[in-house]
């Protein structure tokens, strides 16, 4: 974190010049909770941040990108988020499948899918849950065989955000009959705009549905569209994982912050400053939102030397939990005008409030968090699986 | 049937039971409710109160009611906690017949009593002390009843008033809330002749307050209802849902939860049922307690039953966010629990040396 | 809880007459965290209560009891509470032993055992837990075999408190070689005072020593000193604890409800009662009281009727939890003294905040009694013992 | 060796910790002190700040220091915490480093700060500003240290002022603490002579409370460095001890309460390092923050540790009751983490429009 280049000024006059105009209703927008607003422009907003380059900055120049240092990777998420930019429809493309084809993919995919993610033109979404693999990820029961150069797949994946938007989407499935858990997986890039699949939104409490059901009915991609081989699919698939915990997490933080700071405004101008306890929880909120950023920094500081320190584990957990409790608080400060819904609809910090009660449990519930960060970071036994005197004795 | 009830109080919650789930039924009667646009069901405050009875329950015998006080408008709050159904009872059969039977006069009782006993009459009530403009913003069920009962100050004494809900220039503005199964209304009562005004009785804010506060139990055992509910519907999903080859059930983390959600509301559960019996001396006291504790209980609840739920807890089409919204309703009912927290503390400090 | 008898009065009236003099000085003390306080007097207090027929008041009239009605026994727990008695040194024999003797023990044991603890003149402790039978109470590893007429004993008991003052120990042993478990175990009652008895107290955090670690080297009892048949040492020893949801919690809620109004006294006096969160944590262990209170009402009408209700289980963890936090609230209330120790002594309430800390570990852990609460209130499955993928898979 | 420490930092850490452990020699240290009645080792003090140089870690170069500043505190910290260890490192090479080289004239740094460095110089400090008749009841370590430094209003200024130990007339009265690992006291000065104090320099309140200040992040160090043996000890002791045939460690409850333990203790680990690498402007902010944190996250672990060891956790003979009670102590060390908060808190809101 020592020398500065200038990515950081460059992409914030960029942003100053074109985050405007007709965008400027997208401001804070899109955010989890949120991610169903101005669908046609946020996509519009992907192009225009592609044609100008700002995709993929992290990637090797070899593929287009600018190969940027994490210092400036961190750089441009904390800009993004400070000129208010939405939620970033292309994310998921962007920071996590790319990395994980051109960690494996072969040439072929390279130039294949990188161009679209990298214009702002192609979105991917994510494959992986099904209605009995939510904690248990790898009990995967959507089947996909080899016909005639071409995978048949078919079963159903859940919880999978950014369908609607997405042109793609990367699937985890069982190409091995009798093959369980990990063994025997595929990771598959299938197209979703085909006649094999339905997408059905889920609608949450919040009233919004960021997240879906997709069925596959013989649906179809290439042969070719595997990433690894037969049995890879697990393997591929955690690894795309690990490009998660990557700089874009400073960038939710700086969310998180406005959040917060409007919470800590409106409790000034209602006169909940005053209250001792909401004193508390305020100051609370702003110590976690602290502590968030310096456990980044030490998790992305040590990740460059290649390894996972421990307290990355923790980072899933912490932040679901801070956000939770931020949005009690937030209920808490608006006071007794926390029930009403002005025009019908609910505003920002009751959205906050009831979208954060998923935080706790998409991407690893706090219980599996809380067994990974005992197995993993403390060394602690595994849980016994089934088989136990449960099942059979 | 366990103590604090008797064989007659078990056949009532059976009934109440009964007619609420049937209503309940699975979480459509909630959505029922949102998709209709109106927080209260007037044919089920016919078959509920009226054809079931429910209404008489905590009335005088001598004015038709079933003379079980705290104790029996407990079993009912619980069972309407359990299935949200929307219906003005606390504040008919609970503020306003109490304040009835507390300050009328003989001939008023004569008249407005049966009728409540008899689910003939729904009422609001609507505390207008500190009113600007005579107008307030959080009156519950107002726009689904037949009368409204206002206290209002006196000179140095409070006064209760009826006013009918078609009364002339009275304006009943229900408001949108995120808990759509509970009528939330703006009252405004500026426009009302004083003719269309029946004077109820006079009290003081001291015995009104000792009225009004036997409702917090009747909270609280909403409360407690939907409490259980939620954990019952937790226990259910968790024997049956299967994870690393196992019901999550019996993973520990699930069960310790759950053994925490059961002592929380066992918990309120205590104290909601201790101040029903509570002797009158008592009833402020173990009114507040039961209701801070409670409401505190039914959020953490809550929030616990959609957590242990996984990815199906935070959905529309599954129930769990009704009981989740009303929880965080109750918690602006009445004031907060650190309100109610304070004031016993005042009156802890008042009591000891 | 509907008539009132006499007792109430009668006992109350005694203990004004009696309790007083050289007596004075136990007045609340030899609670826990404080049972080596007086060890002599205490003994002789037991004697003044068992001479005036104060001991056993719930015991059968054929054993010289009162059968005394719940109410009433609940009547007399609150009156010795309210009066300030001293924790009873003689409350293991009279409340767990002698109602199992009197269920299961022969004609002969209740003839030779009853009266000396009726009298207040021998006392009873209690030999359950094993260095590695803890939590797993059921693996027990100390022998009991038979011999020329005589129970030989080897092994080891700990966290057995009175020891030090008593005259016998109940001891749960196992019989039968190769048995595991449950099976196989005997209930014996044993001679402290013997050569091959060693007792060791185990020093607190609080200084103070409650528990002992009781050794048994070739140390013995007669034949006829079991109580059931060999096998039935379990069932013996659950049935004893079952006795021990009793009146008695209302005396212990009396004591709390002593310390409480003396830390709400303090806040009085100190200042604290102006500190809003204070406030809110006194106003909670407040009702937490009233709840306790409750909650043992409906536990014990319920079990007049012979089914154990569910709620009972809960009170162990309750009131556990509930002390520990009165600890905490004690010291916060205190504020900057609370570190001093005057005269070099912990005062009561720093005792209460030390001693507190074992509540929620002895007679079950906090996490033991939540198993207990899943798997019997609410029915949850059992967990897998080892033999899972943990030890063999 | 973990972002923010270099290699040169692991190697001091190391050096410290081999000593410290030692001394603590798995509780006999910290038994030893409590047998002794005093509250501090000078021995250890010889060997830790003398001869391993750990006095100097924090100094000035200029003055035989190691210039390492508030990051090496923390390692150094971290381990005093770990071990318990009894030598007054926070308020000499902490408090009193800090004033003398931020107001001390060139002439008195040039005097007192390699004494201190080279472990010459053991230092209490005393905030005497709202003291009654020249008397405090709470400075650590004054029974075993050559110098006080003691602050004190001088008009609208504050003096710093140093009172050899050895003074006529000053009375220091060691306490006897529920903590006994470290040294508390009062201290009565009002019978020093004016020639026996030595004026170091003059500053202000702000000034003053940002150089104290600092030290609120050694005291989340040392909080962090505790919470980490028990952590340790805790994960040890469950991975051998045995019940219903498995390791303890393999039970979900035991594991999600140790992951909690770590997520706690990690969080405080980020903010005392936030702190020690904070700007000037950000310091005091820093180390509220660190140390509000700290401290509560200290006691948690204590209890947590407790808990999960079963009986032997609550046993005098097991050491983990020393680390409890300091953990206890360190709440009411430099003000309460609620006071913290509050002050935070008003540094939001002057923050936010």
């Amino acid at each position: 974190m020592s020398q500065t280049s200038n990515l950081r000024a460059e992409f914030s006059a960029w942003m100053h010049a074109n985050f405007c105009g007709e965008y400027e209703c997208l401001r804070g927008r899109a955010t989890p909770g949120d991610e169903d607003a101005f669908p046609g422009l946020r996509l519009k907003w992907e192009r225009e941040m592609g044609a100008a380059g700002w995709i993929g900055v992290g990637w090797p120049k070899a593929y287009g990108g600018r190969d940027a240092s994490l210092e400036d990777l961190v750089s441009f998420n904390e800009e993004y988020a400070r000129h208010g930019g939405p939620g970033r429809a292309g994310h998921i493309g962007e920071t996590l499948l790319a990395p994980t084809i051109i960690a494996y993919g072969t040439e072929a995919q390279k130039q294949k899918y990188l161009p679209g993610i990298k214009a702002g033109t192609e979105f991917w979404c994510q494959g992986y849950s099904e209605p009995n693999a939510g904690s248990d990820l790898s009990n995967i029961k959507t089947k996909a065989r080899l016909e005639n150069g071409r995978w048949i797949i078919n079963g159903q994946k859940i919880w999978t955000s950014l369908a609607m938007d997405s042109d793609y989407i990367f699937v985890v499935a069982r190409a091995e009959d009798g093959s369980v858990g990990r063994c025997g997986l595929v990771f598959l890039l299938v197209k979703l705009d085909q006649v094999g699949i339905d997408i059905r939104p889920i609608k949450q409490m919040s009233g919004t549905a960021e997240f879906n059901e997709v069925f596959f009915e013989g649906a179809m991609c290439d042969e070719a569209d595997i990433i690894g081989g037969i049995g890879d699919g697990w393997k591929i698939a955690m690894a795309l994982l690990g490009f998660e915990r990557g700089a874009s997490t400073l960038g939710q933080q700086m969310i998180f912050a406005d959040e917060f700071r409007q919470i800590a405004s409106l409790a000034k101008r209602n006169g909940m400053m005053q209250d001792p306890m909401i004193r508390q929880r305020i100051a609370k909120a702003y110590a976690g939102l602290k502590i968030m950023r310096f456990t980044a920094l030490r998790t992305l500081e040590a990740s460059q030397g290649g390894e996972l320190s421990k307290e990355g584990y923790m980072s899933k957990i912490f932040w679901a939990s801070w956000h939770r409790d931020l949005g009690e608080l937030a209920m808490d400060v608006m006071g007794a005008s926390a029930e009403i819904l002005d025009d019908g609809e609910y505003n920002k910090l009751q959205k906050l409030f009831l979208f954060s009660r998923s935080d706790t449990i998409y991407g690893g519930t706090n219980q599996i968090q809380r067994n990974i960060i005992a197995e993993r970071a403390l060394g602690m036994p595994k849980e016994p699986r089934g088989g136990g005197i449960v099942i059979k004795g | 049937m366990a103590y604090p009830f008797t064989d007659e109080h078990e056949m009532i919650r059976m009934a109440a039971r009964g007619f609420l789930q049937d209503w309940y039924d699975g979480g459509a009667g909630p959505e029922r409710i949102y998709q209709s646009g109106k927080a209260y069901d007037s044919r089920a405050w016919a078959g509920f109160a009226g054809e079931l009875g429910m209404a008489a329950i905590a009335i005088d015998e001598a004015y038709g009611g079933a003379s079980l006080g705290d104790l029996g408008r407990v079993i009912v709050m619980e069972e309407l906690g359990a299935s949200l159904c929307s219906l003005p009872f606390l504040t008919t059969c609970g503020i306003v017949a109490d304040l009835i039977d507390g300050i009328g006069t003989d001939e008023i009782k004569q008249d407005v009593l049966p009728k409540i006993a008899a689910g003939e009459m729904r009422a609001a009530y609507l505390d207008g002390h500190d009113a600007k403009d005579k107008r307030v913003y959080n009156t519950v069920y107002a726009d689904c009843v037949d009368t409204i009962f206002l206290s209002r100050r006196a000179g140095d004494a409070i006064e209760v008033v009826s006013i009918p809900t078609e009364a002339n220039g009275l304006i009943i503005t229900p408001e949108k809330t995120m808990d759509p199964t509970r009528s939330f209304c703006a009252v405004d009562w500026s426009g009302v002749a004083p003719l269309d005004m029946t004077v109820i009785g006079k009290t003081t804010q001291i015995q009104l307050n000792e009225i009004v506060m036997r409702s917090f139990i009747s909270l609280a055992a909403e409360c407690v209802g939907g409490a259980q509910k939620c954990l019952d519907m937790t226990l259910e999903y968790a024997a049956q849902r299967v994870q690393f080859d196992r019901p999550i059930a019996s993973f520990q983390a699930i069960k310790h939860r759950c053994a925490d959600m059961f002592i929380c509301i066992e918990a309120a559960r205590s104290a909601v049922y201790a101040a029903a019996l509570a002797a009158p001396d008592d009833k402020t006291e173990a009114a507040l307690i039961a209701k801070a504790y409670a409401v505190d209980a039914y959020f953490k609840i809550t929030g616990d039953a959609i957590q242990l739920h996984g990815g199906i807890g935070f959905t529309w089409e599954y129930p769990l966010h009704f009981f989740f919204k009303r929880a965080r309703a109750n918690r602006s009912m009445f004031g907060s629990a650190p309100r109610d927290y304070d004031r016993l503390a005042t009156l802890i400090f008042e009591d000891v040396a």
